[in-house]
C-alpha cells in the first residue's frame, strides 16, 4: 500500500467514522462529512449530467448533426433560465408543461398495465378446498379484496363493510411486518461491509507501523 | 397566455403520450424517443437554477450566521472543487474527479446506508410494542420473520413454514392490494394533472 | 394454460421418440457449427425430409420491422431415421437466389419471428414494405434438406397493439368515471368522504408548529417532477403552504431534484396566493440540495437536528432513506407524517412516524385537504374503479376456477 | 420512574450500542452458531452424499455478481463436497455475466483436489437463450456445447465419451439469481425428467418453496442461510457464508430481544398502573 492509497483510504475511514459520530449526537465531524457530501455530489451530478446527457442530446445533434429537430427541447430548456427573472418567470411555464404533458401521458397506461392489470391477472387463479396451493390462492384473492375494501374512501366502514375493512388493515399489516422483518438482513449486511472496510483499512496500518 | 396556453401543451402533451403507447407504429416510436429527449433536456438546463439555489442558500447561511453556518464554505469548496476538476482533468476513472467521488461521496454514502442498521433496530424496540391489535399483528409477522435466522430446534421447521406461508400468502396479497390502490390513484391524479384540474405546479399570478 | 400443456405433452412424446435415435445417430459435434460444413459436403444422404408449407407474413403489433414465418415440421422431426435436430430459417429478397441464413430454432418448433433494426445504418437492418421470400432448411446431424420457397411477405407497421386491448378498455372506463363524478361533482352534489387520521393530523401539526415558533420541513421524496407521487405531494404542498401562510408559520421544503425544485417553488407560491399573502413568500425556503440520495438524507438529517422542526411531512416517493429521515426526525421530537407509494417503505414509516398514509391515501390525500369538489370527484371515481376490479376478481377466479380461460384471458396483456 | 418504566424508554443509544457490539463481536471473535437444519437443504446435501466415486452430475452456475455473496459459497462447497467423493462434475452457465467468474470457480476448486480438466471434470462454458440451451442439453449436450470454455472440443475429452444428455447426469444442481430457475423446472424437469436441485437467493427462496412440496425440486438452498446450512452439513473448512451468518444471526436475535424487554416494559407497567388506580 503506497501512501497515496493510505491517505486517501484514511480519508475514507474518517469519513466514516464522521458519519457514524451521529448516533452519539450531531458533532462538528458530522458536520463537516455532511457539509462536504452535499457540495461534492451536487458538483459530481452536475457534471456527469453535463456529459452523459447535455453533449449527447443537446451539443452533438444541435452542433454537429444539425438535427434541429432539437432545438425545439432546447429552446425549452432555455426558458427555464426565465426563472432567473422575477418578471419573466412566467415564460418557464412553457417547458413545465411539456415536462409534465409529456410525463403524465406516458404515466397513465403504464400505470394501468403495471399496477393494476398485471396484479388483477396473476390474482386470477383456479381456487378451491382440495388443496394447499388452491386454497392459498383462495386466501390471496379474499385477502386482495378485503384490503381494496380498507381503500374505500366514499364510504363509511361500518358493518359488514368495515368488518373486510378491518381484516384488509391486518392483511396489510401483516405485509409490511414482513416487509420490516426481511430487510433486516440486508442492512446488516451493509454495516458489516463497514466494519471490515474499518477493521481491514485499521489492521494494514497497524502492519504498517 | 400566461395560463391557456401551458395548460393547452400538457393537455395535449398528456393525450397524445397516452394514446402512443396502443400505437406501435415506427414513427409513434420514434415520436415518444424524441419526447423523452424532451424531458431529459429541459431537466438538463434546469440543473442550473439547481446549482444556483444550493450556491444562494449556502451563501445566504454564511451571511446571515444561520446555525453551523461556517461549514456553508465546505460546501461551496465541494462544489467548485468538483465543477472545475471534472472539466479540466477530465472525468475517467483515476483522474481526480474520480478520486473524490470514490474517497469522499462513496464512503459516506456507504456509511449512512449502514446507518440503517442501527435504526432499524431502535425503530423496531420503540415502536413494536403490542398497544393496538393493528400493532400487534405488525410486531408478531415481523419477529416470525426475523427469527427464520435463529436456530429455535424443532420449532425451527414450523417457522420455516410460517415464513414462506406468510411470504406467499398474506403478504402477496397485501402487495397486490396497495399496487392496485397505488394505480387507482396515480392514474387520478395524473388524469387531474392532464385536465388542468390540478395545476398548484405552475402557481399563481 | 390449458393449450400449452397440450402443446407440451406433444413436445415431450416427440422428444421421447428421438430420444433412441438420438443415441445412434449422434456422435460428434453440433449441430449449429460443425454440422453446417459436414451438411455441405453431404448434402444428399440421408436427408430428412423436408419442412412443407411455408408462410411468411408481417408479424402483428410491431413497428413494422419484422415478419413471422411458420411451417410444417418436417416428417422427420421426431420420427424415422434422419431425425431434425434444428431447423435454419433462410431470406432473400429474390425467388430465386441469395438467401441467407436469419436464425436457428430447435427440432419441435415450426415458427420463426424474423425481426430487424429499424436504422437504415444498422448492419441488421430491415425495410419496411419490401417483398421478402422464405425457406426452411431442416438440419440432422450429417444432413440437411430445403423446403420450396414461400410466397412473398413484407413487413409493416400497426395502428393498434391488439395485445393491449384490455389496457386500453380499463384506461378508457376508468377516465369515464373520473369525468363523470368530477362533473357530478361540479353541478355541487355533496360527495361523503370518511376521515383518515393521517390527513386530519396535518392541520394540528401546523398548529403545533406555530404555537412552538418552530418550522415545519416538508419533503417531496426522491422522485423526479413526472413520478405521480411527487405531483400528488406537489398538491398537498400547496395546501400545507395556504396554511402555513395563514397561521404564518416558516415552511423548509429541501429538494433534490432541479425540476421539482422548480415546480415546488410554484406549488408554495400558489398556496401564498390562495391564503392571501402572495408578498409573505419567500423564494428560499425552496431549495435544492443535491441529486444525490444520500448525501441529501445526510443534509436533510442535519436540518431537522439544527433547526428543531416541529413537524416533518415527508410525501413521496421514498427510497431506502425513509427510515433515516424518520428516525431523525423522532430523535428531533417532531410531529412526523409520512406518505409514499413506495410500498417497501411503508413499514419504516409506520414504525417511525406519526401517522403514515398508505399507497392511496397519500393520493386522496390532495383531495381532502383542499376539500373542493373536483378533487374529491376524484376520489369518488377511484372507489368505483375499486368496485370494478373486485367483480372482475370475482369473475376472473371463479372463471379460473371452472377452466373458463377465455374470461381470464381479457385480462392478459401480450406484449 | 419505576423499572419497567426504565425498560420502555431506554435511551436509544444504548441500542445502537448494542447492534455495534453485536456486529464487531463475532467479527474480531470466532466462534459458531450452529444453525437450524432445514429439510430443503438436507435433502440436497443427502443426495450429494449419496453419490458414488465415478457418478456425474450437473452444475449449473446461471448468478450474476450481484448473487455471489450468497450463491458462490454454495456453489464452492458443493464442487469441493463432489470432488472429494471422486464424483465427476459438469459444468455449465447460463448468465452472460458469469462466465469469467464460474471460470475462477472452477478452476480454484479443481487444484484444491488436483482434478484434471477434461477427465475428472469439464466447464462447458456459456451459450445465450438459457431456455433453448436447457432444452437442447436434453437431447444433447453438443448441441449448444461442442467445444467447452476454453475451446476444446469435447469429443477429445475422455469425460464426454458416452455421454449425450441429462440421462448420463444423476441431477442438476441449478444456482439462480433469476428467472433461469423456472427454465430448469419447467424445460429440464418438466420435460426431461432430470432430477432438479436449486440454490436461489434470500429473496426467491419463499417463491420457489412450493416447487419443493410438488417434487418438482428435489432441494432447495436459500440464500445465506441456507448456504450456512450447507456449510455445517458438509463440514466445511471455508464457511464464508457461515461468518456472515452467524453476525445476522446475533444481530436479529439482539433486534428480537428488544422488542421483547420493551413489550415487557409495556405491559408490566399498564398492569401497574391498572393496580394502583
Amino acid at each position: 500500500m503506497d501512501l497515496g492509497s493510505i491517505l486517501l483510504n484514511g480519508l475514507a475511514a474518517f469519513l466514516t467514522l464522521s458519519i457514524f459520530s451521529i448516533l452519539y449526537k450531531d458533532n462538528p465531524f458530522y458536520k463537516f462529512a455532511e457539509h462536504l457530501v452535499v457540495g461534492v455530489s451536487a458538483g459530481y451530478f452536475a457534471i456527469i449530467l453535463y456529459y452523459s446527457s447535455f453533449i449527447p442530446k443537446v451539443w452533438v445533434p444541435v452542433v454537429q448533426q444539425h438535427k434541429f429537430i432539437y432545438l425545439v427541447p432546447t429552446i425549452l430548456g432555455v426558458l427555464m433560465w426565465t426563472r432567473f427573472s422575477r418578471k419573466r418567470s412566467w415564460m418557464s411555464r412553457y417547458p413545465i408543461a411539456a415536462y409534465m404533458g409529456i410525463g403524465m401521458g406516458v404515466a397513465i397506461p403504464v400505470t394501468m398495465q403495471a399496477f393494476i392489470l398485471v396484479p388483477l391477472y396473476a390474482t386470477m387463479q383456479p381456487m378451491g378446498f382440495t388443496s394447499l396451493s388452491l386454497f392459498n390462492n383462495l386466501l390471496v384473492a379474499v385477502g386482495v379484496l378485503c384490503a381494496l375494501v380498507y381503500f374505500f374512501f366514499s364510504k363509511e366502514h361500518t358493518g359488514a363493510f368495515g368488518g373486510a375493512a378491518t381484516i384488509g388493515i391486518w392483511i396489510l399489516m401483516v405485509g409490511f411486518g414482513a416487509g420490516f422483518g426481511l430487510t433486516v438482513m440486508g442492512r446488516v449486511s451493509l454495516l458489516i461491509e463497514r466494519f471490515t472496510f474499518l477493521r481491514d483499512y485499521f489492521q494494514q496500518l497497524i502492519g504498517l507501523l | 397566455m400566461r395560463w391557456q396556453y401551458p395548460l393547452l401543451i400538457v393537455f395535449l402533451g398528456g393525450l397524445f403520450m397516452a394514446v402512443q403507447y396502443f400505437v406501435p407504429l415506427e414513427f409513434s416510436e420514434r415520436i415518444y424517443e424524441y419526447a423523452l429527449d424532451w424531458i431529459i433536456i429541459v431537466g438538463v438546463f434546469t440543473m442550473c437554477l439547481g446549482l444556483w439555489s444550493l450556491f444562494r442558500v449556502s451563501l445566504a447561511k454564511i451571511q446571515t450566521k444561520a446555525p453551523a453556518w461556517g461549514y456553508n464554505y465546505i460546501t461551496l469548496a465541494g462544489l467548485f472543487a468538483m465543477l472545475i476538476l471534472g472539466p479540466a482533468f477530465g472525468i475517467e476513472e483515476g483522474k481526480p474527479f474520480m478520486t473524490l467521488f470514490w474517497y469522499i461521496y462513496t464512503p459516506i454514502q456507504a456509511s449512512m446506508f449502514a446507518l440503517l442498521a442501527f435504526y432499524i433496530a431502535s425503530a423496531a424496540y420503540r415502536a413494536f410494542r403490542a398497544r393496538t391489535m393493528i400493532a400487534t399483528i405488525l410486531l408478531v409477522t415481523a419477529t416470525i420473520i426475523m427469527l427464520r435466522l435463529i436456530p429455535l430446534g424443532f420449532l425451527s421447521g414450523p417457522n420455516q413454514w410460517a415464513v414462506n406461508w406468510i411470504l406467499t400468502v398474506p403478504n402477496m396479497a397485501a402487495k397486490r392490494a396497495i399496487a392496485m390502490g397505488i394505480g387507482l390513484g396515480g392514474i387520478a391524479t395524473a388524469l387531474k394533472v392532464v385536465l388542468g384540474i390540478e395545476r398548484s405546479y405552475m402557481g399563481k399570478d | 394454460m390449458k393449450n400449452k400443456f397440450v402443446f407440451r405433452n406433444k413436445v415431450l412424446l416427440i422428444f421421447f421418440l428421438t430420444l433412441p435415435f438420438l443415441l445412434l445417430g449422434l456422435n460428434t459435434s453440433s449441430a449449429q457449427e460443425a454440422g453446417e460444413v459436414k451438411a455441405l459436403v453431404d448434402s444428399s444422404a440421408q436427408a430428412p425430409a423436408s419442412p412443407t408449407d411455408v408462410v411468411a407474413k408481417d408479424a402483428p403489433n410491431d413497428n413494422g420491422h419484422a415478419i413471422v414465418v411458420m411451417w410444417k415440421p418436417s416428417a422427420d422431426d421426431g420420427a424415422g431415421k434422419n431425425n431434425v435436430l434444428s431447423y435454419e430459417i433462410l431470406r432473400s429478397d429474390n425467388s430465386d437466389t441469395g438467401f441467407v441464413v436469419r436464425g436457428m430454432v430447435p427440432a419441435g418448433t415450426n415458427q420463426y419471428l424474423d425481426r430487424g433494426a429499424r436504422e437504415k445504418e444498422d448492419k441488421n437492418y430491415f425495410p419496411s414494405h419490401k417483398n421478402f421470400y422464405y425457406k426452411i432448411r431442416a438440419k440432422s446431424d450429417v444432413s440437411f434438406s430445403e423446403s420450396k420457397v414461400s410466397a412473398p411477405a413484407y413487413a409493416f407497421g400497426q395502428w393498434f397493439h391488439t395485445g393491449k386491448t384490455s389496457i386500453f378498455l380499463a384506461t378508457a372506463i376508468f377516465t369515464f368515471f373520473v369525468l363523470l363524478f368530477i362533473n357530478m361533482a361540479k353541478k355541487g352534489k355533496e360527495l361523503y368522504v370518511r376521515p383518515i387520521a393521517g390527513i386530519d393530523a396535518v392541520d394540528e401539526a401546523i398548529g403545533r408548529a406555530t404555537e412552538m415558533g418552530r418550522p415545519i420541513l416538508y419533503i417531496l421524496g426522491l422522485g423526479s417532477a413526472g413520478d405521480l407521487a411527487t405531483i400528488a405531494s406537489l398538491t398537498i404542498l400547496s395546501r400545507v403552504a395556504k396554511k402555513v401562510a395563514e397561521y404564518q408559520t416558516s415552511l423548509l421544503v429541501p429538494v433534490a431534484d432541479p425540476v421539482v425544485l422548480t415546480v415546488a417553488q410554484e406549488s408554495v407560491k400558489a398556496g401564498y396566493y390562495d391564503a392571501g399573502r402572495p408578498d409573505a413568500y419567500k423564494e428560499d425556503s425552496v431549495w435544492y440540495i443535491t441529486s444525490m440520495q444520500f448525501a441529501y438524507v445526510s443534509a436533510v438529517n442535519g436540518l431537522m437536528l439544527r433547526e428543531r422542526t416541529a413537524t416533518n411531512l415527508y410525501l413521496g416517493a421514498f427510497y431506502a432513506e425513509s427510515l433515516l429521515l424518520a428516525e431523525t426526525g423522532n430523535i428531533a421530537g417532531s410531529i412526523q407524517i409520512s406518505g409514499t407509494d413506495q410500498v417497501a417503505q411503508i413499514p419504516f414509516f409506520i414504525a417511525a412516524t406519526d401517522y403514515t398514509l398508505i399507497g392511496e391515501e397519500l393520493y386522496a390525500a390532495s383531495a381532502y385537504l383542499g376539500r373542493e369538489p373536483l378533487l374529491l370527484g376524484a376520489i369518488k371515481a377511484q372507489d368505483w374503479g375499486k368496485i370494478l376490479i373486485m367483480i372482475s376478481l370475482l369473475l376472473g377466479a371463479l372463471a379460473a376456477t371452472l377452466h373458463f380461460d377465455f374470461f381470464v384471458n381479457l385480462f392478459r396483456i401480450k406484449l | 420512574m419505576g423499572f419497567y418504566e426504565r425498560l420502555m424508554t431506554l435511551d436509544r443509544r444504548w441500542v445502537y450500542l448494542a447492534m455495534a457490539l453485536s456486529v464487531a463481536i463475532p467479527l474480531f471473535i470466532s466462534f459458531q452458531v450452529p444453525p437450524y437444519i432445514t429439510p430443503e437443504v438436507k435433502s440436497v446435501y443427502d443426495f450429494v452424499e449419496s453419490l458414488k466415486q465415478g457418478d456425474r452430475l450437473l452444475l449449473a452456475i446461471d448468478y450474476d455478481p450481484m448473487g455471489m455473496a450468497e450463491l458462490h459459497p454454495m456453489a464452492l462447497t458443493i464442487s469441493r463436497q463432489c470432488f472429494a467423493k471422486g464424483v465427476k462434475l459438469f459444468f455449465v452457465t447460463l448468465s452472460q455475466n458469469a462466465p469469467g467468474m464460474c471460470e475462477q470457480l472452477v478452476s480454484k476448486v479443481s487444484k484444491e483436489f488436483n482434478k484434471k480438466n477434461g477427465v475428472d471434470f469439464v466447464y462447458l462454458g456459456y451459450k445465450p437463450y438459457p431456455g433453448l440451451v436447457i432444452l437442447s442439453m436434453g437431447q444433447n449436450f453438443r448441441i449448444s456445447f461442442p467445444m467447452d470454455y476454453y475451446g476444446t472440443y469435447v469429443d477429445s475429452m475422455p469425460i464426454m465419451q458416452g455421454i449425450r444428455n441429462y440421462d448420463d447426469m444423476k441431477a442438476v444442481i441449478a444456482f439462480e439469481s433469476g428467472w433461469v430457475a423456472d427454465s430448469w423446472i419447467a424445460d429440464a424437469n418438466g420435460r426431461y425428467k432430470i432430477s432438479v436441485g436449486l440454490g436461489v437467493t434470500g429473496v426467491m427462496a419463499a417463491d420457489y418453496f412450493p416447487y419443493v412440496q410438488s417434487k418438482q425440486i428435489f432441494g432447495l438452498i436459500g440464500g445465506l442461510k441456507g448456504a450456512a446450512e450447507y456449510e455445517t452439513l458438509a463440514k466445511a473448512k471455508e464457511r464464508s457464508a457461515s461468518r456472515g451468518m452467524k453476525v445476522q444471526t446475533v444481530t436479529h436475535a439482539v433486534v428480537i430481544l428488544f422488542i421483547i424487554v420493551g413489550n415487557i416494559g409495556f405491559f408490566m407497567s399498564k398492569k401497574r398502573k391498572g393496580k394502583t388506580e
